[in-house]
Parts: structure tokens; C-alpha cells; sequence
């Protein structure tokens, strides 16, 4: 008799979310998160420092020094197979789907794992070294550009990008101006090999969906921040997790959590393109609300740049503008009612 | 992760599709909304046309899949709801079923899966709602027989049931004794002497429930299910039972609603309001992940082995919300039809209110969620 | 030396507020809603036993026995001088402003008073009989007829209304279909006098700002309701209110009224549209939300027929359709920015 | 109900705007915003012009009306807000004009006024946010001193100030003294020996406020004001005042920033969607609605004669959601400008996320309506 319909991990996907969560936390645990945080700060200083100094111009503005791209960890995590995750194992890869995808970038969102990482596993296969950490691809999406200094290959048309001082500490971003709001990993495909039209789609299906995850990751993460503090945080004669405010606040989280979860894995199960947006949608709102709402929960101390509650939240603004933004994501799921 | 069927399922899923196509035509007209006998012949009779197809068992099928299935196209088809049928095929029955002696279960299955016998639940009481385990309707024992006296209140189909699934204590509250000890579960005859049922009015209009006073009702003692002052571990059985899947057909419902919806928004223009647009948009992907997470908690229910667990708060927190929020875009894409009681969308929107409230209001499944999920403290 | 900015209740004010309680609720209380109520009832269930037994045609459906309006009251509240509030004294009215006005229809919609009071009072000094209540008069409202049947006179088009089996027991209502949404009191005036094109622009604001006030009665009136049975009810071990959950729903139905409040007695005051449109926007808002969280507040209990709960909500709903919708408002508030 | 001015308050307001119109203009460049001592001299001597033409007081006056109309004109103007002298002029200084002994008045209030000296304040601590009577940084009698040690956090201008107004606890938590006992209002001169200052970071980037650390610090008997354990009482005059009139700057403000939002939309396309408009529509409306709540709210306390009460906790819930809904909206209307920290909305959409935390979560506002505004039973 062959198994019903079970929409639950398998071991082995258990075993491989768990492995791809010990490798993160062991190569970019806490330490290193707040390293790389700190580092990216005394470049912005380093800027501001130069841009006091000189006239206001382009070329200064460009000549930002960005949050520097680990690349020891990229390589660590090519050689983990992150990359090639979903690359046939002919060519090398490992050979797995969509899911166990999914499951991967969960984790990178959980640990704010910096680096244009959904660029680059897309390209796996297609770019040589992507695959293999040795090379870093980014691509241009919806006028924005993450990372576009520290990139060897750039997916789009990234003519004319201007360096914006990035509201994300550990994302340095480019905005393309006025250009065509091209979706991601699609369109125009330049320092890299031409695909089919229908590649195209699923590429930026595929990019939305494994962005989703990342905020599925994020928003899983900051639910369990909130619970832990309130665990803690006493005042009042005791924790502040036995007010009423607080617990709601947590469940509506934990909701919020668990309705993107089931719906990144099931798109990623169905690879079908509505799900994705939806998915997307649903991600994005749990991520930025939750965020929000651990820093609400954490009172004070979430507002301290010594929290992490902001790098959350921060990058959750960034990946949301990243894909599927709301209102696309809304008149898809709308156009196909 | 995997989300295809099965061939056998396949097989099912084809069989039942014929089978409701064949069936479905030759039904009667349903019965008006007051017509309570009419109701329940109707919703008896396709209990028994199911069990004689060999789909009566459906609902306690060692396959969850297969329920889903089962509730996925029977909704899909327009056939009839469980109705009458709801407290035995889908509460007192599973509680029996776990919880009840041999001969228990061959006296009160069987004519629950034939559609021979309806049940209702007296559960609730006007001064123990959110917190049920207060109940106050008191037994004695007297010989062979409880003595029963109280009242219960939210009890579908009274009127026409032959049993009760009740709750009593039989043990006042005390310090040896909290609340939640000291409740024993029975099943009483409707027909017992002492019953007085009286339609409760909903503010939809319809008389839906109905408050059941009881005035020293005499029930056997055989008729207990699990042990005296223990009907509160067996009552969970059913609630969490409840909480599981009883809202399958209601998702598939609602997507097929904000079908409807979008079809009439196109008609009447209001398609152009980008607001109202999106909104649907929106709506469609939270009832597509609903749909998602029933399949998620069905299939950690059966590898778990057991009910579904808290994962049923999750859904239901989300699903009330989601469905009040799909009959608040329903009036505006009507308008002014949205105050037209004579458009179904309005009554079902009125119905819609108790969403967030029947079997454990949104503030109680934040709490559960909060302290049984995410093991916060206690909360005060 | 002058009074400074005094945005509060006069001693005047605060006395003709407490009259006008003193005589809706002398002449509507509560035993009496409750039997406009099932009276309203009795009459909706005989039009049902009618349309079982005929054949469904449009005569019989505008033949359905509406709620009746009660004539008594009508004239009882014109001798209190509730419809010519604003009537000038020479006129023979009581000459006071729409700051007064707003007050007595906070009332109104606080005992929940049946009846096209705000056309009414629109047409008193317009209509003869309206200031006395003898002459009820109703208008066409955003493809709306509040009370057709049994108003003595119709302002607007209402040719070809088509009677609709109302959601609100106390409210019969009649569509005009496909007619155009003439904003209330407003473009064609029939069976009354004309007036000036301003006088309409006027008139519209004036009717959604006493509608507003009629939301803004009724939110308070939720609001006094949830407290109280959070107050009464007992649940696990004591009164529900002690909880925070219960708590905060009520402290944010207080938030909802107290802003809607001086958003309606501020666009009394300076009589200015837009003030009106937002304090409509507001108000609806308001009544809306605190009936849906007043009616979680009661639980179960709140869902019965007896419960006062739902004519509120029931009410709110019929209420923010007439005057300004909101995305009227809120489209006219957005073209001021 | 009236809300058109009086002659003498129209020739205020006129009389206002010229002064600003000819003074505005001369002022010297603003200094960066980690540029602390040039911060202190710039508010200071801006306290020094408002003070020689007359304006020194307008906190202070006696006409609540006055205060509205500064507040709204010196918004309009674009004039420097009260910045350095916060504490001075909104917190410390109220609590000595209303608690102080003559001599404390004549000691502290003139170079207050003046903009000679610079206060800041002691309240909160890492373990005491919100149950801010929980505090525990110690204060003992030796002679004519308290020895004061512990820490304070979430202290603006620390780095500057010449005086702290500082809480600490002088009998320790038990039985016979609960938390609200014990506290005692002292003014600390941050020139004592004991006192360091370390600026804590916020999300933002920036080092608005300060960690102060105290060791053994001397401080003057004379110095406090109220009686030794009277502190919690002598503190809520101050913070009664902080939620009344302190954001009238700031609904003028953010009914500024709506215009040029709008402007920027109509500028930029996305006027054209419609879910975006609407939403400025409905902001605009509860932004006009604020304005008119707080006219409400200091009419309301001149009528009672003394601070804003609880109409304060109501306008605080509302106008901190609606100030972060502003900057959601403003991130739709700047797309992917809302991810750059060059534009000025990015970090104030920032700060902005310390709205419904800052003086009182509106977790604590809620508490505080729901008991004291609405009576319901205490918390728990």
C-alpha cells in the first residue's frame, strides 16, 4: 500500500533542515551575526566620515564601502551543498527539490544570513562556480539591486545603479533608476547564460517563494525571541508572559508564523505559481508584523541597537520589497479568482 | 512533504464523484429552516443513502486522507451537510467510540452510522461558557439512576435528537475537588421525563439552538460513559476532535465563496476598486494556506497517532477571522444589497459573528495557544 | 476678558444633551425598543407566510408590512422641539446651532430611535409639518430609501424604489435601482420646496454629520455596554473585565468613541465638509467595530435575538451606507492633502 | 463647544508669527546630530531668544490656549523644538513649580527659563520600564547627603545636562512598604563624583539617550523636592504633564508630513493607486481628529484647573499607532526609497517605532483606560 497524502516533513528533510541549521548557526551563529553588523557600521562610519569631507557627488556617493561579503562562509556554504541544493546530481549537485529549498533558505532567513544568496542558488547550474560559493550572483529586482559591488555576476540590467545608504545594515543595496520594474532573476540576463521564456517564470516564481522562506525563517525566529523574553523579562513581581497582552501578542505570532509555513512548503510542494505568490504575501506579513511585534514585546530593550529585534524587522522591509511585493502578489491572486 | 494522492485515494476520490453525480439529482427539495422534523428525515436520510453506499463510516475512517477527501467533494458537489447528524457522527460518537464499554458501542454506534438516531450536546451552560469546566447542572445518584437538574443552553437540534451527550457534576467544586474534577458524561434519553426544550433565537432570527431545562431527570447509571467525576478527560477527546476537522468543508466553502464573490464584483463593476481588488486577492491566498494547514494538521494528526492537537487553536484563531473578514469584503462588493436579508450572503454574514466566539472564543484559543503551544506561564 | 477656546460642552449644552436623554429614553426605552422590535417581527414573519403562499412578483414583495413608525413618538419629539432644533426662534424653531444638533442626534443614536429623524430634521423650516413631527419626511440616499413606505414625504427620486427585506428590523428599506448615488437631501427634491445649489452642498454634510452622530451615540453606547457586562459576568472564578484581554478590547472601543467624538462636535463647530466627511469616516467606524467587539465581549450571550447587541450592529451597518460611504470620504479628504 | 479664538489670543498668535518670521531667519546653522555640546548650545540659546522676547514661560502660562497656539505656530514655522530643555521645561521644572520649596523655585527655575542650565532625566531602569515603581537603585542618609548607586537608563542629554532628576528608592520593598512607598524626587548635579555616562545606541543608529551609572553619588539633602518616600506622588505630577500637552508639536507636525506625502505621491505615480490614496484620506481624518482631541483635552483641564488627565492615555493610544501608520504608508509611497537611510522618512519611521513603548507601552495604556477611565475591576 503506498503512502496517503502527507504534508508533514519527512526524516530526511528533518535531518537536512537540522544539518543546514547547525552549519548556519556554526558558521554565522550570534557572534558572528553582531560581527558582521559592527563591521558594516565602521565602513558606514568610514563614509560618512569621507562624505563630510568632500563634495556631494555621485562617484563619492558610489564609492561607499559596503558591508564586506564573507566569502570563507559562501565558500562553506557551497561546499555544505546550500547552492546546489537542487542541482541534478549529474551536474554535480545534490540533487533534491524545491522543499528541501525551502527548508534551506527558512533557515538563512532564521539566522539573517547576509549575501545575495537567492541570486546565487538560482544561478547554480547555470553560472559556472555559483554551485560552489566561489562565484556570487545577484540580480536586479523591482529597481533595487542587493549587493551589486560585492557580486562577480549580475543577473539584470543594472545600468545606472546608485548606491543607497541601506536601511538594513547587513544588505547594501543599488536602486536602478526608473528602470523596468523586471521581476526577479528574469528579463534581461547579462555576465550569464540566456534561459527559456518559461524558465523566466519559475525563476521569479521561484525567487519570490524562496524569499518567502526567508521571512517564514525570520518570522519563526522572532515568535520564539518573543516568548523567550517574556519568559524572562520580569516586572510586575513576574515574568511578563502571564499578562494577557503579552500571550496574545505571542499567539497572534505564532498564527502568523504557521500560515506562511504551510504556505511556502505546500507552493514549493506544488512549485505552482500562484501559491508562491500567495505564499510570498503571507510571508512578508508574518515577517515584518512579527518583528514588529517582538520589538513591541521586548518594550524597550528591542529598541537598542544591541537587540537583534531590528535586523529582523530591517530585513524583512528589504526582502518584502524584494519579489512579489503586496500588491503584486494581490492582483495575481485577484486576476486568477 | 507530499501533497499528491495516492492511486487508491485517486480511486476514492473518482468513486464518490460518480457516485454523488449519480445520487445528488435524486434528492428531495431541502426542507425550510424552521421545518425541525423535515430536517432531520432529510439529513437522516442521506446519512442512511451514505451508509448504504458504504460511505457512512467516512467520518471515523482510519484514513484522514479519505475524510479529507470526502468532505473536499461532497462540499464541492452541493451535497447535503452532516446537519441533524453532527453531535453523533462527529462529538458523542468519536467519545464513545474511544471511551465507551463494548456494549456501549454496539447499543449507540450502529444507529448513528444508519442515520436511525440523532444526538445533541449539553455542554454549555448560561453561566459556564468560555469557562465550561464551571458547569453547575448537578447529578445524584439514586439507585441504578443519575438524578438530573439544571439547565444547558447552545444545544442544536434538541428539538428532534433521541440523545444527549451531557455533562453533569457529580461532585461539588471544593478544595479536594477544582473544577474540572467532579464532571461525569452521560447519555440521556430525550424522551426522559423532566426535559423542557425551548428555542433559543439567534440575532440572525432563526431559532438554531435551544436552551434544555431539566428537572430531576432520571438517566441510568449504564448510560455513563467513563468513569464518575472523569467526563472531563473524555469530553476533551471530543472537543479536540471537534477542533480538528470539523472545518474542512467550511474552507472549501469559503474558496468557493470568494469565487462567487469575484464573479459578482465583475458583474457589478465593482471589479475597478482597486481596493476592494486586492482585498480579495488577499483572502485568497489566506484561504488557500488554510487549506494547506487542515492538510498539515491531518497529516500530524495521523502520524501522531492521535486527535489533532493544538494545532486545531492555530487553524480555528485564523479561520473565524478570515471567514468574518470574507463576509465584511462580501458587503462591499453588494453595497446596499449587503442589507438585503433576502441576498444569502446577509444571513450568512450575521451567522459569521459567532465565528469568533462558538466552541472557545478567540481570547481563550490565545490563551491556549499561548500557554499550551509556546508554554508561556500560566496567565493572569 | 474674553472667554479663551472652550472645546467643551457648555453648561447649556450639557443640560439639552441630559433633556434630550431624559425624553428618548422616557419615550423609548428599552421596553419599548423591544417591542418596536417585535412588533417589526411580527410583521416580517406574516410578509414571509404571504410570499410562501403567492407566487414571488414585485407587488407582493413592496406589499410587505414594514415596521410602523410610531406617529406618537414622532410628534412628541417635535413638541420636545427635537426636529427644529435649528429652526430660527422667529421661525417658530428653538434657534439653536449644529452643535446642539449633533448632541440630540448623539442621543438618537444611543436609544437606537427608529425613523428618517435626520431628514426630518433636515426638512424642518423646508417642509411644513416636519419641525412639529406631524409630516415624516425621508430621503434618497446613495440608491437607498430609509422608511418609504411610511413617510409623508420623499426627497429625491425615488421613482421605481424596490422594497428590500431589511437587515436592521427597525429600519425598512427600499432600492432605487441603478439610479444615480445622489449624495442625501440632495439634487432632486420632489413633493417639498427647492433650495440653493450651496444649500444642497450644506445639506449633504449636515445629514452624514448627524448620521455620524447617530454612530457616535451608538459606539458610546457599546462601549457602556461591554464594560457593564464585563463588569457582571462571571468566568473562571470572577468578573471577565479583570482579564486584559477583555480589558483592551474595551479600552480601544473607548479609544474609537472618544475620537469619533471630537471629530463630530469639531465639524459641528466649524461646519466645514471635509471635517464632516472625516468625522462620517470615523464615526462608522466606530459604531461598527464597537458593536462587532461589544458582541465578543458578551459572548455567546451576544449572539441571542434578546441581546440589544446586535440592532446596534445591525443599525451601524444601515448607517454607513447612508451619507458618506467611506471611500467617499476618505477619496474627498484625499484630494484636500 | 467653541473653537474660534479671543482678540487677545489672535494678537498672541500674530504677534507670535512675526517674531518668528523675523527671527527664524538669523538663526545659526543647526549641529549634527551626535554633536552633543553644540546640540546644548544651540537648544539653549534658541531657550535664551524665545526668553528675552518673552516667550521663555509659554510652557509655563497659565492659559492653555497660549500654549496650543506656540506650539502649533512655532510647528508651522519650522522653529526649533524645545530639544536640550525638555526635561527642564516639561518634566523637572513643572515637578519643582508644583512640589519645590520657594528656595527650590528660586534655585532652579530662572536658569531653566533662561536656558542656563540643562536637566535630565532619572527614571527608568533595565529592570524597571513599565512597573517603573519597581526601580532599585538605592539611595541611603549619611549626614546631610543621600549616597545614591545604582543605574538609570533611556536618559536623553545626559552627556550635557547639569542637573538629573533622579528617583530612587529610599526603604526597601516589604510587607509594610510596597513598591510605590519608599521612592524618593532628587536633583542630582551631574558634575558629582560617582556619575558615568554611556550612550546607548538605538535602532536608529543614533545615541539619542544615555545609560547613566551611579557610585556612591552625594547628593545634597536640600536637594530633594517633595518628602523622603513621597517621590512616586511628586513623579506623577510630571508624568500626567508629559502625556497631556507634550505632542501638540507633533500632531502639527504630522499633519505637515501628510501634505507632503501627498505631494510626493502625486509627484511619483502612485497617487493612482488607489488603496494608497484612500489610505492618506483616512490618515488625514484621524490626524484632523487628534488635533481636535487635544484641543478637547487641555480645554477639559482648564475646566478642572489642573494637568491633563486620563484623556491623555487616550490620545497617546491612538496618535502613536497612527504616527507609525503614517510612516507605513509613507514606505508605500517611496517604494524602494523607504529602504534609504538618506531620506529623512526612513529614520524617523525608525524612531517612530518607540511610539506605542515610550512613557507607557500602550499595553500599560490600555491597563490605565480599561481601569481608571472605564473602572473595570484591577488587572490580572
Amino acid at each position: 500500500m503506498s503512502a496517503p497524502v502527507d504534508f508533514q516533513l519527512t526524516d530526511d528533510q528533518t535531518v537536512l533542515k537540522r544539518g543546514i541549521r547547525d552549519v548556519l548557526e556554526g558558521r554565522f551563529g550570534r557572534d558572528a551575526l553582531r560581527a558582521a553588523v559592527d563591521a558594516a557600521d565602521a565602513a558606514d562610519a568610514a563614509d560618512a566620515a569621507d562624505a563630510a569631507g568632500s563634495v556631494d557627488n555621485d562617484a563619492a556617493v558610489d564609492a561607499r564601502r559596503a558591508p564586506r561579503l564573507d566569502r570563507e562562509l559562501w565558500r562553506a556554504l557551497g561546499d555544505a551543498g546550500f547552492f546546489s541544493l537542487c542541482v541534478p546530481e549529474g551536474a554535480g549537485g545534490v540533487g533534491l527539490g524545491l522543499p528541501e529549498a525551502v527548508l534551506a533558505f527558512e533557515e538563512a532567513g532564521r539566522v539573517l544570513l547576509p549575501g545575495p544568496a537567492v541570486a546565487t542558488f538560482l544561478a547554480a547550474g547555470e553560472v559556472a562556480g555559483a554551485a560552489s560559493g566561489e562565484v556570487v550572483v545577484t540580480a536586479v529586482d523591482g529597481g533595487l539591486v542587493p549587493w551589486l559591488a560585492e557580486a562577480d555576476v549580475v543577473r539584470g540590467d543594472a545600468a545606472g545603479a546608485v548606491a543607497v545608504r541601506s536601511v538594513d545594515p547587513l544588505t547594501p543595496l543599488h536602486r536602478v533608476p526608473d528602470g523596468p520594474q523586471a521581476p526577479t532573476g528574469a528579463a534581461h540576463v547579462s555576465r550569464a547564460t540566456h534561459a527559456s521564456r518559461a524558465s523566466h517564470v519559475s525563476h521569479a516564481s521561484h525567487a519570490s517563494l524562496l524569499v518567502a522562506a526567508e521571512q517564514l525563517g525570520s518570522a519563526t525566529r522572532t515568535c520564539e525571541a518573543a516568548v523567550q523574553y517574556a519568559q524572562d523579562r520580569e516586572q510586575f513581581g513576574g515574568p511578563v508572559g502571564r499578562f494577557q497582552a503579552v500571550q496574545h501578542l505571542c499567539a497572534d505570532m505564532l498564527v502568523r508564523a504557521e500560515l506562511a509555513r504551510v504556505a511556502v512548503y505546500a507552493a514549493a510542494v506544488t512549485q505552482d505559481p500562484l501559491e508562491a505568490a500567495g505564499a510570498k504575501l503571507l510571508a512578508d506579513d508574518a515577517a515584518v508584523r512579527n518583528a514588529r511585534d517582538c520589538l513591541q514585546a521586548h518594550g524597550g530593550m528591542g529598541f537598542t541597537w544591541e537587540s537583534d529585534v531590528h535586523l529582523h524587522l530591517k530585513r524583512a522591509w528589504v526582502r518584502a520589497g524584494l519579489g512579489h511585493t503586496a500588491a503584486r502578489a494581490e492582483e495575481e491572486l485577484a486576476a486568477a479568482l | 512533504m507530499d501533497l499528491t494522492y495516492t492511486e487508491e485515494e485517486e480511486a476514492f476520490r473518482e468513486g464518490l464523484r460518480a457516485w454523488l453525480a449519480d445520487v445528488l439529482p435524486k434528492l428531495p427539495a431541502k426542507p425550510a429552516p424552521d421545518d425541525w422534523p423535515g430536517r432531520r428525515a432529510y439529513d437522516t436520510a442521506w446519512q442512511r443513502t451514505l451508509y448504504d453506499a458504504g460511505y457512512g463510516e467516512v467520518h471515523w475512517d482510519a484514513s484522514p486522507t479519505r475524510r479529507l477527501i470526502f468532505l473536499e467533494e461532497t462540499e464541492k458537489a452541493g451535497a447535503p451537510y452532516v446537519g441533524a447528524n453532527f453531535v453523533g457522527l462527529l462529538h458523542a460518537g468519536p467519545t464513545i467510540a474511544s471511551e465507551g464499554t463494548p456494549e456501549q458501542r454496539a447499543r449507540w454506534l450502529p444507529p448513528v452510522l444508519r442515520g436511525d438516531e440523532v444526538w445533541c450536546q449539553g455542554f454549555s451552560e448560561p453561566d459556564a461558557g468560555s469557562d465550561l469546566a464551571a458547569l453547575r447542572t448537578r447529578a445524584w445518584r439514586d439507585g441504578d439512576d443519575y438524578v438530573v437538574s439544571g439547565s444547558k443552553i447552545w444545544t442544536s437540534h434538541a428539538e428532534v435528537a433521541d440523545w444527549c451527550e451531557l455533562l453533569v457534576r457529580t461532585t461539588p467544586v471544593s478544595e479536594d475537588a477544582p473544577k474540572h474534577r467532579g464532571i461525569t458524561w452521560l447519555a440521556m434519553p430525550m424522551d426522559a421525563a423532566g426535559i423542557t426544550v425551548r428555542p433559543l433565537r439567534t440575532l440572525a432570527g432563526s431559532a438554531e439552538f435551544a436552551e434544555v431545562f431539566l428537572d430531576e431527570v432520571r438517566v441510568p447509571v449504564g448510560n455513563r460513559v467513563g468513569d464518575e467525576n472523569d467526563g472531563w478527560r473524555v469530553t476533551m477527546v471530543t472537543l479536540s476532535f471537534e477542533r480538528g476537522t470539523a472545518f474542512v468543508g467550511e474552507v472549501v466553502a469559503c474558496r468557493r465563496l470568494l469565487g462567487e464573490l469575484a464573479r459578482e464584483a465583475r458583474a457589478n463593476g465593482c471589479w475597478d476598486d482597486a481596493v476592494l481588488r486586492r482585498r480579495l486577492g488577499r483572502l485568497s491566498a489566506e484561504f488557500a494556506a488554510l487549506w494547506r494547514l487542515t492538510q498539515w494538521n491531518v497529516s500530524e494528526a495521523r502520524r501522531t497517532g492521535g486527535v489533532p492537537g493544538t494545532g486545531g487553536s492555530v487553524f480555528k484563531l485564523r479561520y473565524s477571522h478570515a471567514r468574518q473578514e470574507l463576509y465584511d469584503a462580501a458587503a462591499e462588493v453588494l453595497g446596499p444589497g449587503a442589507l438585503d436579508l433576502d441576498r444569502a450572503w446577509t444571513l450568512e454574514r450575521l451567522s459569521s459573528l459567532s465565528y469568533t466566539i462558538a466552541a472557545g472564543t478567540s481570547q481563550i484559543q490565545r490563551n491556549i495557544v499561548a500557554e499550551r503551544v509556546l508554554g508561556l506561564p500560566k496567565g493572569r
